[in-house]
């Protein structure tokens, strides 16, 4: 058990990144408000940027910008690559996301989910 | 376009660079070149909102030292209110009486006007709620620091620095 | 908001404010940064400016016409520079082998076609946020019914 | 030393998550979440990726704030 | 009881994350399988063959050029969906 302990405080920040993603898949589903419900998917975004750019990292070293004539360790680059188009990708499925959720409030008034439902379920 | 917007662009534009040189720390002379047409190109893009001839003192040596002068002091009653501020947070009564304060200063341009509000700003215990012309409403967390400003010595130092 | 302070420090910051984002980009292959962050600090940029004086004004600045054609234009960029690339006799998207100019690694002017990709990119980014926010506060009533 | 930074940085991830989940005004969560950015930001410098902290900097804490606000002034700040 | 439901399912995706944590390669060791021939060859060989101080900014734009020129397209389709959703007629 105290094995098991130690090695998550080590890789703490893999397990700090599986809580981001809990955190923010509970309030996707429990919370009915919309905009909540958007912040709750960028925190999951946020949680798998995270968990990807850490596995990169090694310890002592630096950032991949070459310096001619200085031998050291450099991270994997590849991970902060993909992660750095995956953000804008995240902010362009949230600016639509937000536009939808103007459009839902101009046709009924209310931001929130299960009333939402509830209205569609009694137009005929 | 006229002479007086002529000389703002030229010196909008040394300002700049002096900031891209900053920034690059390199005087290597492609990096020079890109940053003058750089710093061109934003001048020319902002040539509209540009802080005018009518709206600034006018930029000379004196008023530099003035400028550097005025920071100084400005540093020096910062550590004073900070002392002060802290006597009354730290102190067991709290001591403190919110008040406002509408007042009016003899300053003529914006920008000593704006340099004058954010100076009160930056001294702990007082705060520039609103500047609406030439009137300014301070709030002050005590009543004597809120009557302080009315006439603090900075606004003497600005004014000395508008006459040239 | 019309408000004195507000507007003249922004007027004094949104040309430093450019100049950053322009050496963010422009430096995108010697220091961190590159297309995506330095578009993102123009656009903010320019909405600082829209937001300080008002919409309007900000409008007549960078018109939707104009965020058009950036929008459009620095994907075709960025296509056309690879269609050189078979032009060349290589394959989609080639730097170096393609014939483009690579310069001394470290300078400024070096590393072929990355330095034009990378500038097309960031005005397409900065445009597509300010189209993004215009958008999205707008008013209403205006532009249907 | 780094050890504690890092602790304590991630830490106050998990504080800002839970606290934009328990807001009840959309504004205040908003504000929040843009300070979970700007730790975020601070995070990758910490894991040596100086080019996600810029990103980070200006899309999280800058576009996608103000995209949520200009969506809350066109709705309602109210749960 | 429909809170009940999710509360559990969350509780069992949680349990068995933190599990895989446990299970993962210590972080920021440099033998980790991660860290294999891919990133040194992008290291050692990246100056001379794009040009580029900063290799990410390499990698983007040369290596994986492909990989952002469909990046753009996507930031191109996301702003053309959300116009064409604000634009849009109420009725």
């Amino acid at each position: 058990m105290i094995e098991v302990a130690l090695r998550l405080f080590e890789n703490k920040y893999f397990l700090v990144a599986m809580i981001l993603f809990i955190i923010g898949f509970h309030t996707l589903l429990t919370h009915s408000n919309l905009i909540k419900k958007v912040i709750g998917m960028n925190i999951m975004d946020t949680a798998i940027f995270l968990f990807f750019v850490s596995i990169g990292y090694v310890d002592g070293a630096v950032a991949p910008i070459i310096e001619p004539g200085v031998e050291q360790a450099y991270i994997n680059p590849l991970p902060t690559v993909l992660i750095l188009t995956g953000i804008v990708v995240a902010v362009s499925v949230t600016a639509f996301a937000l536009s939808l959720i103007v459009k839902l409030y101009e046709s009924y008034g209310t931001l929130d989910a299960e009333e939402i439902m509830r209205i569609r379920s009694n137009e005929p | 376009m006229n002479g007086g917007h002529f000389k703002t662009y030229i010196g909008s534009t040394l300002a700049l660079f002096v900031f891209w040189l900053l920034i690059t720390w390199t005087f290597h002379y492609q990096s020079v070149i890109g940053g003058l047409v750089v710093c061109i190109l934003v001048v020319a893009f902002c040539r509209d909102i540009m802080i005018f001839g009518e709206e600034r003192p006018r930029v000379t040596l004196l008023n530099f030292f003035r400028l550097i002068k005025y920071i100084a002091s400005l540093i020096i009653s910062m550590i004073e209110a900070n002392i002060d501020v802290a006597k009354i947070v730290l102190s067991p009564k709290m001591p403190i009486s919110p008040t406002f304060i509408e007042f009016k200063t003899n300053l003529k341009y914006d920008l000593t006007k704006v340099v004058f509000a954010n100076s009160i700003t930056l001294t702990p215990g007082t705060l520039t709620v609103e500047l609406e012309d030439d009137v300014y409403l301070v709030h002050g967390l005590t009543r004597k620091h809120a009557e302080g400003v009315i006439d603090w010595h900075m606004a003497l130092k600005l004014m000395e620095m508008e006459e040239g | 908001m019309e408000d004195l302070i507000v507007r003249t420090i922004s007027r004094t910051l949104v040309p430093f404010i450019q100049v950053y984002g322009l050496y963010i980009i422009l430096h995108g292959h010697l220091t961190p940064g590159g297309s995506f962050s330095g578009g993102a600090v123009l656009g903010s940029s320019m909405i600082l400016f829209a937001l300080s004086f008002n919409l309007e004004r900000g409008a007549k600045k960078l018109s939707h016409d104009a965020s058009t054609v950036l929008e459009c234009g620095g994907i075709l960029i960025f296509a056309m520079l690879g269609f050189y690339g078979i032009l060349a006799g290589t394959n989609f998207l080639t730097n170096l082998k393609a014939g483009f100019y690579p310069g001394v690694p470290g300078e400024f002017f070096s590393a072929g076609f990355i330095i034009f990709i990378t500038v097309a990119l960031a005005f397409k980014v900065a445009s597509t946020v300010i189209t993004l926010f215009y958008n999205l506060i707008e008013t209403e009533g205006e532009a249907h019914d | 030393m780094s050890i504690v930074l890092d602790t304590l940085l991630l830490s106050f991830l998990i504080v800002c998550a839970v606290a934009v989940a328990r807001t009840r005004d959309l504004l205040s969560a908003i504000i929040i979440y843009a300070a979970y950015s700007l730790i975020m930001a601070v995070i990758w410098l910490q894991l040596e990726a100086p080019d996600i902290a810029i990103t980070e900097a200006a899309i999280g804490a800058g576009v996608t704030t103000l995209l949520l606000i200009a969506t809350i002034s066109k709705t309602r700040r109210e749960e | 009881m429909r809170l009940v439901i999710i509360l559990f399912f969350l509780a069992l995706i949680g349990f068995t994350l933190v599990a895989t944590v446990a299970e993962m390669p210590l972080y920021g060791h440099p033998e980790n399988p991660t860290n294999n021939e891919v990133p040194e060859r992008f290291i050692e060989k990246g100056t001379e063959e794009t040009g580029v101080m900063n290799i990410i900014g390499g990698i983007l734009v040369d290596y994986r050029a492909f990989d952002t020129l469909g990046e753009a397209t996507v930031l191109f389709v996301a702003i053309a969906a959300a116009l064409s959703a604000l634009k849009a007629h109420s009725h």
